[in-house]
């Protein structure tokens, strides 16, 4: 697989991957402006414009940082640290095309690693802050991180075994060049695994509630009530962005149709928009699934994530017998 | 030839006849003299043996033999026996009638097991060696059932005349360097038990090795 | 009756009356748009809560305008103070004041903040919210009207 | 092979330095010590870049002919990671050592277990290995009981240590030897000539004795319970050792005997083999998030990473019987790779907690905390071990777990669906296991180290001396560079899997720093990856410089305007992992009290509520206890048998003589 990689392909790897991260830098808060809107909507409200994250983001970069006086070196470092691995995460990924920078060594794992240094960087940071609150939500976040894991890795495996490598621009590749790939059993079995793990890992409802103002539910709320200012435009931004990349990555991975395989900025284009719509429809159907479910109790969510891995096992199982 | 197997055979047959006389007699003084006979015969054993190989290492262990478990022993068994006002052996923990018993069921067993050494090289001396085992398992019966320390000792150097006998009778003796190890370590375990005994004597004033039991946690 | 699907709802036209025409006279629009408030109740009968809770609501929905009420004071841009500050309240609302980072703001809700109001001189009263800081915004009435504080809300996003 | 030997002729000298006098005798028997590990060191790196293998054999030195030397491939790879461990241990304990760990005993235990330590590997005769097993067990001990007047827990573990050390010695001697027999000497090129010619059974029987030593020492789980106990209660650098080096010669010796000596075996072999890893990596990474004290942790987490090093093991076994060579050199590669990851940053972790608790005086997480400032070197070498156990992107844990994802990954293509289930249940242990040990050391960092100290003990903490903290470097510095280009090591790796398993030697990964699987359809490259992390860091840092205010204030932790926030508000290590310890309470069976003192006047006010949680060893409580018991109750029935009487005794054995005369009648 070592393609002879000429410097025009590394400089235009480069320039997608650029896109691609002001892309998500831009669209990941829209995404959650989309969700609020479609939630007020539904409740009968006119809610807050689209744009809303994007200028709470822009006010929260005018205000001061604040320090938690016990706090040591760690805490400052967190948002940078939790939101450049997001957009490594992203700009790696075949989101628009596939082959941004680095794509050979695009492995689901990279990303999915990538994104436990995010959480394992927002625990840390949880229990630096010396508060009750910050250790609730690292110990909860970290165990359901870590419940996670299992179906999200096995669901990994069922793409591996279909596509033959666990690189993310072959999967989506092999799904463009074998359409009977995305609607085969183990694939959607997949998807219904991974939704799940996305649901627990980007701390949406039915596991976590973004806008719960009790810091005794909060889960991902909990590790972050210390940052202010610029620190917490960091984390919100790597928030919307994590969601986003996953949002993309299940879309892309099952529905690839869009993703630009050449480097023709005509194709880049298409691979722009083919990402928002499809970014846009998943978004919706979040929003109105969350509008329907309440939260469901911290011990019932390891059952939800016990649901998953079977799902991925399944997805597996079937992958084995029908090849 | 003949004249060397009579001698052979009454010796061999004497050393078990007082091994049993041992477990017969209460008299502890007593004991210790049907030792030295035991021990006089056992060098007879040895010398007729080395007489008839024209052995030379073998007659200077019949000497041995006969020096130490002849002499040397029994006098330093009735020195420790003069100190030990009760001469008279208290009642053994197996009666007398029932030692007897048992030391013919031993002496049916050394049959039966040595018949197998026996096949092994059927020469007139080895067709003894029942004798010389039979005298291992009563000398070990006479350890174990009495109680006076000195008796026990008897019973000690019973099993290792009974041993010598064996290794008489089959391979005509062993090298000197072992059975000089072997005399060693008899006259060894002889002093200890006699320190044992002195000091047990003037710890408890008696020599039952009974009063042993207190000493367990 | 059977609650409408989402989707049934999610195109039909919103209850919330439409906004009235901004006064430009008082907007100082400082917070251009986005503005998060901590609630903070320093000692209030909850009447003032209720009508906060309306203004945010799908009537009033004060959230079209970018406010928002923030679990912490660190994400917030002031405090949204209602009640007379009683003893017990003095010092958590000065710790809560303090853990809002600059430039920030206070908005004193319904009477009771705004000069004591029914309660002032109540035997757990401490003191004023005016002796703690010097309230930004007021928001007279008691408790004030939700209308009221939508538009002190718009005042400060400036929308 | 003769750098090793003069290694080991330094290590002998380093024992000899303790007759010194007492303040002279650790730095010289220290500095000793780790001129052996460097010599040692160069010798087996030198072995693993030529590959050629080279033997020693010095007759009469030892009854059963002579010790037998024999340096190749895969003895070189774990003498070169013991050395390195070594090395840093002994630097460490020049600052570290104090009190009764200065006496000669210990000083001495220590040189001769590092020693023995480099020899095991390059044994290559049944005596020579056991010899070195046996000096390499009872100065472990030694070392383990060398602080038991301050710590009684030390003799309870000293007990447990040894009784399995030598139990799991007893079962790798009888396994060799009934090889040895079968096979007309006693040295392994014998062997190796006569393994084909033995019959199955006999290789099974040989094999399973020999599992049950080896795995008992690498802490396979239902063998391990000897490693929680004693590797806190060790002093720190012994601790380190045992956990970065002697742990995983169990797994060499797994490998040296199974794929080596008996050339493979039979599919059943390492199909048990995997399932002990797979047991090992769930077990062990569950009982770290449950435990509270900061060594135990660690000692869990090493049963869970050589689980996961076991299933590499196993499926490389599997997948090799199975005719899969490819697939089998890549997982094989990938359990060796994480060997060596694993006894740096292992080590490094075991330093790090010795540091902390030689400044607080605690191991307990609880007790702990606050330590970043006071001690910040420690704690930036603890944060980085840390997050390579954690497998993050560009620490060595990541490059490992990956190599092994993909191996297990890449076994798929197999047909035997015994092997392919296997497999998948590999993957499931690695996922979860991973899962589990993030939250374990989220805990330990994040509780020990950081927040606020919850002891005067924590808060009056110093930092350690630069001895320690120049050791703990020196073994966190792989963990970035084997994180950052493992490609360079993969080659040396591939030879050290090659002798052991006899398989392809071509390396499975492309050359380059990177790695890129070679005949799979895989690749990492850590080093642009590591760059790509360090850009987006200094981006974003550029942009908030350029539009974000720049204020920074220092303020009181929100904690929602209580009055007074003590440090026994935040959470605890127990707390920590209490929702786990929920979610798996079947597993564990924590048993947590809670009682509530009332007041003297009337019920319904409580003066005090206490709560207190113990999670202890499941596999102990259920599996050794009952037969320690039945050992117990044996006991006491042979004692009322031995009053003192003189005369019961000569009964016994009258009767024993009786008896056997009959019997041979």
């Amino acid at each position: 697989m070592t393609a002879t990689v000429s410097t025009v392909h590394v400089w235009s790897g480069i320039a997608i991957s650029v896109v691609q991260v002001i892309a998500l830098v831009l669209g990941a808060p829209l995404a959650l402006g989309l969700m609020a809107k479609v939630r007020a909507r539904v409740e009968g409200r006119v809610g807050a414009p689209i744009r809303q994250p994007l200028l709470d983001l822009r006010k929260l970069l005018t205000k001061e940082r604040v320090h938690a006086e016990h706090a040591s070196a760690a805490l400052p470092i967190v948002p940078f640290v939790v939101a450049a691995s997001v957009v490594v995460a992203v700009a790696i990924s075949p989101l628009i095309s596939t082959s941004p920078a680095l794509s050979e060594s695009a492995d689901l794992l990279v990303v999915v690693s990538l994104l436990l240094a995010g959480s394992v960087a927002l625990a840390i940071g949880g229990l630096d802050t010396g508060t009750a609150f910050g250790g609730m939500g690292a110990s909860r976040a970290m165990t359901i991180g870590a419940l996670a894991e299992p179906a999200l890795l096995v669901a990994v495996v069922a793409l591996a075994i279909q596509a033959g490598s666990t690189n993310l621009p072959a999967i989506v590749a092999g799904t463009l060049a074998h359409p009977a790939w995305a609607a085969s059993p183990e694939r959607l079995l997949a998807l219904g695994a991974l939704s799940i793990v996305v649901l627990a890992e980007t701390g949406r409802l039915p596991v976590d509630n973004p806008s719960t103002h009790l810091e005794l539910t909060m889960i991902h709320e909990a590790m972050v009530l210390e940052y202010a200012g610029p620190d917490l435009a960091l984390v919100t931004v790597g928030q919307a962005m994590r969601l986003g990349l996953l949002v993309a990555l299940i879309a892309n991975l099952f529905f690839p149709w869009g993703v630009a395989t050449s480097f023709s900025p005509a194709a880049i284009a298409i691979g722009l928009v083919a990402l928002g719509l499809k970014v846009t429809v998943i978004v919706v159907v979040i929003a109105l699934v969350e509008v329907r479910t309440a939260k469901l109790r911290l011990f019932r969510v390891p059952e939800l994530l016990a649901g998953g891995f079977v799902l991925a096992v399944l997805a597996v199982v079937t992958g084995l017998v029908t090849r | 030839m003949t004249l060397y197997l009579e001698v052979l055979e009454i010796a061999a047959g004497a050393v078990l006849v007082c091994a049993v006389v041992t477990l017969w007699r209460r008299d502890v003084r007593a004991i210790v003299t049907i030792l030295a006979v035991q021990g006089v015969c056992l060098g007879i054993v040895a010398g007729d043996l080395a007489i008839h190989q024209r052995d030379l290492a073998l007659g200077a262990t019949a000497l041995l033999v006969l020096a130490a478990k002849g002499l040397v022993v029994p006098l330093l068994l009735r020195r420790v026996l003069r100190k030990d006002p009760r001469s008279r052996e208290t009642t053994p923990l197996v009666n007398i009638p029932a030692s007897l018993v048992a030391a013919a069921a031993l002496i049916v067993l050394s049959y039966v097991v040595s018949s197998k050494i026996i096949a092994l090289d059927p020469s007139p001396a080895t067709r003894l060696v029942p004798l010389g085992v039979a005298t291992v398992l009563v000398g070990y019966f006479l350890l174990v059932t009495r109680q006076r320390t000195v008796s026990q000792i008897v019973g000690l150097l019973v099993v290792d005349n009974g041993i010598a006998l064996v290794t008489f009778l089959v391979t005509s003796g062993v090298p000197l360097i072992v059975e000089l190890g072997a005399s060693l370590d008899v006259l060894l375990v002889v002093v200890v038990l006699q320190v044992l005994a002195t000091s047990l004597g003037s710890r408890f004033g008696s020599f039952e090795l009974d009063e042993l039991t207190e000493l367990h946690d | 009756m059977r609650p409408r699907s989402a989707i049934r709802s999610l195109f039909a036209t919103p209850a919330t009356e439409p906004a009235p025409k901004p006064d430009e006279a008082d907007s100082d629009g400082r917070f251009r748009g986005s503005l998060q408030l901590r609630h903070v109740d320093a000692g209030s009968c909850n009447g003032c809560e209720l009508e906060i809770t309306s203004a945010f609501a799908p009537t009033y929905d004060a959230g079209r305008y970018g406010a928002r009420l923030v679990a912490s004071p660190r994400h917030a841009d002031g405090l949204l103070v209602t009640g007379v500050v009683t003893r017990n309240m003095d010092g958590p609302l000065r710790k809560t004041l303090d853990a809002v980072p600059e430039p920030r703001v206070v908005v004193a809700c319904g009477d009771c903040a705004v000069s004591g109001g029914a309660f002032a001189d109540g035997y757990g009263v401490a003191s004023r919210l005016s002796d703690v800081i010097a309230a930004d915004v007021e928001i007279p009435g008691c408790p004030p009207h939700p209308a009221a504080i939508t538009e002190a809300l718009r005042g400060l996003t400036g929308r | 092979m003769t750098l090793l030997l003069l290694g080991l002729a330094l290590g002998a000298l380093a024992a000899a330095a303790a007759a010194l006098p007492v303040h002279l005798r650790v730095p010289v028997s220290c500095l000793l010590v780790a001129g052996a590990c460097v010599l040692a060191f160069l010798g087996a790196v030198a072995e693993l870049r030529s590959g050629h293998v080279s033997t020693a054999h010095t007759a009469a030195l030892l009854p059963m002919n002579g010790i037998e030397l024999r340096l190749d491939p895969l003895a070189a790879l774990f003498i070169a990671t013991t050395a390195f461990v070594g090395f840093a241990a002994a630097i460490y304990s020049i600052g570290y050592a104090h009190g009764p760990l200065r006496s000669r005993t210990a000083v001495v235990s220590f040189a001769l277990f590092v020693t023995s330590l480099l020899c095991v590997p390059a044994a290559s005769s049944v005596a020579t290995l056991l010899f070195a097993w046996e000096m390499m067990a009872v100065t472990s001990l030694l070392l383990l009981l060398a602080e038991h007047r301050r710590r009684a827990q030390a003799l309870d573990a000293a007990r447990w240590y040894g009784a399995m050390t030598q139990a799991g010695a007893a079962a790798i001697l009888l396994g060799l030897l009934l090889l040895a027999a079968h096979s007309g000497g006693q040295d392994f090129t014998a062997i190796r000539a006569h393994a084909p010619s033995i019959s199955i059974p006999i290789r099974s029987i040989a094999f399973v004795l020999v599992l049950l030593g080896f795995a008992s020492k690498a802490g396979a789980v239902p063998l391990h319970v000897w490693l929680p106990r004693a590797h806190p209660e060790a002093p720190s650098p012994v601790s380190a050792l045992m956990s970065g080096a002697m742990v995983s010669l169990g797994i060499y010796g797994i490998i040296r005997v199974g794929g080596d000596l008996l050339d493979g075996g039979v599919l059943w072999w390492w199909l048990v083999v995997l399932a002990l890893g797979v047991v090992s990596a769930l077990y062990g990474a569950l009982h770290a998030t449950a435990s509270s004290d900061l060594k135990r942790l660690l000692a869990y987490s090493t049963i869970d990473s050589m689980g996961l090093v076991l299933i590499g093991v196993g499926a490389a076994g599997a997948l090799r019987t199975t005719g899969h060579p490819h697939a089998a050199t890549l997982s094989m590669v990938a359990a060796l790779f994480f060997v060596v990851a694993h006894a740096s940053f292992k080590g490094c972790l075991f330093l790090a907690a010795g540091a902390a608790e030689r400044a607080t005086g605690t191991r307990d997480l609880d007790r702990l905390g606050g330590l970043a400032r006071p001690m910040a070197a420690t704690t930036v070498l603890f944060c980085v071990a840390a997050l390579a156990v954690i497998a993050l992107p560009p620490f060595s844990g990541f490059a490992g777990e990956w190599l092994l994802l993909q191996g297990l990954l890449h076994g798929f293509s197999d047909t035997s669906t015994a092997t392919v289930i296997a497999l998948l249940v590999g993957v499931v242990a690695l996922a979860l296991a991973a899962g589990l040990t993030a939250v374990a050391f989220v805990k330990a960092l994040g509780i020990g180290f950081l927040g606020r100290p919850r002891t005067q003990g924590a808060a009056e903490a110093r930092e350690v001396a630069p001895t320690m903290r120049l050791a703990m470097g020196i073994l966190a510095l792989p963990c970035l560079l084997l994180g950052l280009v493992p490609g360079l090591v993969i080659p040396m790796v591939a030879r050290a899997a090659n002798a052991g398993f006899a398989l392809p030697s071509a390396s499975p990964v492309v050359p380059g720093a990177g790695l890129d699987l070679s005949g799979f359809n895989g690749a990492i490259e850590p080093a642009l990856l590591a760059i790509a992390i360090v850009a987006g860091l200094g981006a974003i840092w550029m942009t908030l410089r350029v539009v974000a205010n720049r204020a920074t204030r220092r303020a009181e932790a929100w904690g929602s305007g209580r009055e007074v926030q003590t440090a026994r508000m935040q959470y605890t290590a127990t707390a920590f992992g209490e929702p786990l310890q929920r979610v798996f309470t079947d597993v564990l069976r924590p048993d947590n009290d809670l009682e509530v003192t009332h007041a003297a006047e009337s019920r319904f006010y409580t003066q005090a509520v206490t709560y207190s949680n113990r999670v202890d060893d499941a596999v102990e409580r259920s599996l050794y206890r009952p037969v320690i018991s039945a050992l117990a109750w044996w006991g006491t029935v042979a004692r009322r048998a031995q009053n003192g009487s003189v005369h019961r005794y000569l009964a016994f054995s009258f009767v024993a003589l009786v008896i056997v005369l009959v019997v041979l009648a």
